[in-house]
């Protein structure tokens, strides 16, 4: 197998934090990964943007021509990155800053994640309640094994965050399981 | 008596130690040598007090004194 | 090693500042230049914990001769910058070549003449295997291609430079230096002081001479003589340390030449090339360049039908296979420059092209 | 009486090399007091000298310890890195007025400015020597070098630099003093301050540098002689010599104030 996700937000949306999760979540359930960012020229409030592969053969090239999948984060984002998604990928979207289904030969994932996180009361769960969404949504990790990664990530101090980006994560995952159907 | 020696291949004549001596008992030696310049040589050791300027002065390092 | 190593998730960076810890590096030099700030940044962060010393120099000029100095005074040494920084250093780093001094360097290639762009590059291919200030001193050069080896390079880079007595550059590019990846680390181990009879520093004058750190030969014959000692190193290290990485067809029609990030995008390329388009591609990746891989590029130039190189350069690296190729096969070239990078879409057409003209390939 | 006895033995921290410099160049003076303070200091086994670009770049044969050749102005950031590397070892940089003041200029700042534990012998003679007497950073207003045939005016070259002046406004330097090797007591005293600039560094209270007036009569077209009148008459008026900064002696008030 091999996946090829591209992942654009806004700068602050914690959108190469999230991308280097599921990164080192694919290197702990045994996969060949690698997270390659490109920063717009502004060190904050620019646009972040990050390609990971994940396979189980050679990682070869880190950059994407056509992702098989994306997670979206704002609208400028689909605008402007959606079009290189392979046939069939699969695209989640931020669905609280994105109300509009993108259409196209491909699989949508509308994720409410600052709703959610709202609804969690932690906003820095927005990127989280994505990936459980897009883990689920690719079948490619269990949301468990992306906490776990996530624990061995975050420093000490920070580990008292853990329920609730356990908590988005399930709750990406949930409305994930429906694009497997 | 003091005394002063001067290396005769090491000095430059650029007569430093000659203008500073204090009882003016150096002087510039017929001789020549390797390196073309006449070397300084003591002329009068009888009024030389063993000071040390001459050594002090000179750049080459080349002058001792005996006392 | 005795030791396991420890699997992590590391930028390039990251890895290339603890390889330099575990090949045994405790002073660093350098001066803030994106897009390698994470190196020195880890070196001020990790370097005192282990007794080590970090000092952020005035300029890159004066990284390199504090470079100097260290290794003058027998330290395993290092400085990382990025292209523009590197060019500074050229006078200090000739004096290192002259001086035949062992010590590390890591560029991470940028966008360039001038000030050019931090986009990944590989346009300091000459400055690091022809120039490396003036005079006939060569940079041993070393091309990783990934997290792993930049970390393992770096690593292995004070060992090269001290068998030799010469520096040795780490030449990677900014997609590597901010790239991640799994690394599994060497385990930081305090190594024995590197034998350097010639350093200087407080000695018994009983027990040796006094040493002098010095490349002034006025006299011809003793320059000459002192090039000559240059040139047999270099050539005694083609012989040991010439190193290269070979992937895909083992009966190729199409040779792939590239090194650093471009191989990694090649890598994807032969793979889509032999399976998906039926053009059987092999692709040779120099892990040294200089010293520079020709034998296995001359062995399979013989039996390909045409070669075909990537480089984030206007044609750089390409002249150093042509040199080896010698004729043997079509010489094809995709370069790109200023930040951009082939996709790999665009590899694979070159490749179909290359193959079309040599007519191995239909449509 | 008793028998004469040699007062001045050849000192240890020379080799037996005979210097290269001109007739009457300073540089041999200057070499010869401070082999002479690594003696009296017992530290020539333990010094590294660093030899730089210009007239005294064969400094690393005449000092009798262990040196390094370092590029045209580099001298403290090779000494830096030597420094860092083995604190216990003695370093000096000898740069002349190019090397230092001119292409090094940004070296010696730092130094200074981090106030790293080494010592620089600064030799001005207001001239580049090795490379025909050309105009330096040090060369005074209306002197005529190849570079300045008309003399050094303000409108083509600015004003020379005063670098003790310049490097006292740094906290970071512990000693700095201006001395000239022109008359016997000056020459004791450029003495007292070299030996007082190792001791600094000895000390570990950091950065030190003497700046040894001297003369070029080579290409101030003067015989010795008249050189060293024209640093009495011209140079110092410019280039007044003091000790700028010599915080070992501050330390030491201060702890008599307080005592």
């Amino acid at each position: 197998m091999r996946e090829e996700l591209f992942m654009a937000g806004l700068g602050g949306q914690g959108v190469n934090l999230a991308g280097q999760l599921i990164a080192r979540a694919g290197m702990d359930i045994g996969l060949n990964v690698s997270w390659f960012p490109i920063y717009s020229p502004e060190v904050r409030g620019g646009y972040s943007t990050c390609t990971i592969v994940l396979t189980d053969g050679r990682v070869g090239s880190p950059t994407s021509e056509h992702p098989t999948s994306m997670i979206l984060m704002d609208p400028t984002a689909v605008e402007n990155f959606a079009a290189p998604l392979v046939r069939g990928g699969l695209m989640v979207v931020n669905s609280s800053l994105v109300p509009e289904r993108p259409e196209g030969d491909f699989r949508v994932l509308m994720v409410p994640a600052n709703d959610i996180a709202a609804e969690i009361g932690n906003e820095r769960t927005v990127n989280m309640a994505l990936i459980g969404a897009w883990a689920a949504g690719t079948g490619l990790m269990d949301v468990e094994d992306v906490a776990g990664s996530l624990r061995a990530m975050l420093p000490e101090r920070h580990h008292r965050h853990m329920p609730d980006n356990e908590n988005a994560l399930k709750r990406g995952a949930e409305i994930g399981e429906t694009a497997r159907l | 008596m003091p005394k002063v020696k001067i290396d005769a291949e090491r000095c430059k004549q650029c007569m430093l130690c000659v203008e500073f001596c204090p009882r003016d008992s150096l002087r510039i030696s017929e001789r020549t040598n390797l390196k073309g310049y006449h070397p300084v040589e003591q002329c009068d050791e009888e009024s030389c007090t063993g000071c040390g300027i001459c050594a002090l002065v000179c750049p080459s390092v080349c002058v001792e004194v005996y006392r | 090693m005795s030791q396991q190593r420890r699997k992590v998730f590391i930028s390039g960076n990251e890895a290339t500042a603890e390889g330099g810890i575990a090949g045994g590096c405790r002073h660093f030099f350098g001066y803030p230049i994106t897009p390698q700030n994470k190196i020195p940044e880890y070196m001020a962060e990790e370097l005192p914990k282990i007794g080590g010393v970090y000092l952020q120099a005035e300029s890159e000029v004066a990284a390199i001769n504090m470079v100097y100095g260290a290794a003058s005074a027998g330290a395993r040494v290092m400085t990382t910058s990025s292209s523009p920084g590197i060019a500074l250093m050229q006078e200090g780093l000739s004096y290192c070549l002259g001086s035949e001094l062992p010590c590390v360097l890591v560029n991470m290639v940028r966008g360039g003449p001038g000030l050019g762009n931090i986009g990944p590059a590989q346009s300091d291919y000459w400055l690091a295997t022809r120039g490396c200030g003036h005079g006939d001193g060569r940079c041993i050069t070393l091309t990783p291609y990934s997290v792993q080896e930049l970390h393992d390079f770096t690593a292995g880079a004070f060992e090269i430079a001290d068998r030799y007595r010469n520096p040795v550059m780490v030449l990677a590019d900014a997609i590597l230096a901010s790239m991640m990846e799994p690394c599994e680390l060497i385990p930081r181990r305090d190594l024995p002081a590197p034998d350097r009879p010639w350093a200087v520093g407080p000695h018994d004058p009983d027990q040796r001479e006094r040493n002098i750190v010095n490349s002034l030969w006025v006299e011809f014959d003793v320059m000459e003589a002192v090039s000559q000692r240059l040139e047999e190193r270099y050539r005694q290290a083609a012989e040991e340390i010439t190193d290269w990485d070979e992937f895909g067809s083992d009966e190729p029609q199409v040779m792939i030449c590239a090194y650093g990030i471009s191989a990694r995008i090649c890598e994807s390329a032969v793979m889509q090339a032999n399976d998906e388009l039926g053009i059987r591609t092999r692709l040779i990746r120099p892990k040294t360049v200089f010293p520079f891989p020709t034998e296995p590029i001359r062995s399979w130039a013989e039996r390909v039908d045409a070669a075909l190189v990537v480089e984030l350069s206007m044609g750089q690296f390409v002249e150093d296979v042509r040199l080896a190729v010698e004729g043997r096969c079509p010489v094809d070239l995709l370069g790109r420059a200023g930040g951009n990078v082939p996709t790999v879409g665009d590899v694979v057409e070159k490749i179909r092209e290359a193959a079309l003209r040599a007519g191995v390939a239909r449509v | 009486m008793a028998e004469a006895k040699l007062i001045n033995p050849y000192p240890k921290g020379l080799t037996e090399v005979e210097m290269r410099y001109c007739p009457g160049c300073t540089h041999g003076t200057a070499h010869r007091l401070v082999a002479e303070v690594l003696e009296e200091l017992d530290i020539i086994d333990r010094t590294v000298a660093i030899a730089t670009v210009g007239c005294s770049v064969y400094a690393y044969e005449y000092f009798n310890t262990d040196a390094v050749q370092a590029a045209h102005g580099r001298g403290p950031a090779v000494a830096t890195g030597i420094k860092r590397v083995q604190p216990e070892t003695v370093v000096f940089s000898y740069q002349g007025d190019g090397d230092l003041a001119s292409i090094g200029m940004a070296e010696v700042v730092h130094a200074a400015a981090r106030s790293e534990n080494i010592t620089i012998i600064f030799i001005n003679n207001a001239v580049f020597g090795m490379t025909q007497g050309q105009m330096a950073p040090t060369t005074l207003l209306g002197q005529k070098t190849t570079t300045s045939p008309q003399g050094r005016t303000v409108e083509a070259a600015g004003y020379p630099i005063r670098i003790c002046e310049m490097l006292a406004t740094l906290p970071g330097a512990s000693f700095l003093a201006r001395e000239a090797l022109t008359t016997p007591a000056r020459i004791r005293s450029s003495k007292r301050s070299i030996r007082r600039a190792f001791e600094t560094q000895l000390a570990g209270a950091g950065f030190a540098l003497v700046e040894l007036l001297s003369i070029c009569p080579t290409w101030w077209r003067m015989d010795p002689l008249e050189a060293i009148r024209h640093v009495e008459e011209k140079m110092i008026d410019y280039y007044p010599l003091e000790v700028f900064r010599d915080r070992l002696a501050e330390e030491d008030e201060g702890g008599d104030t307080n005592a």
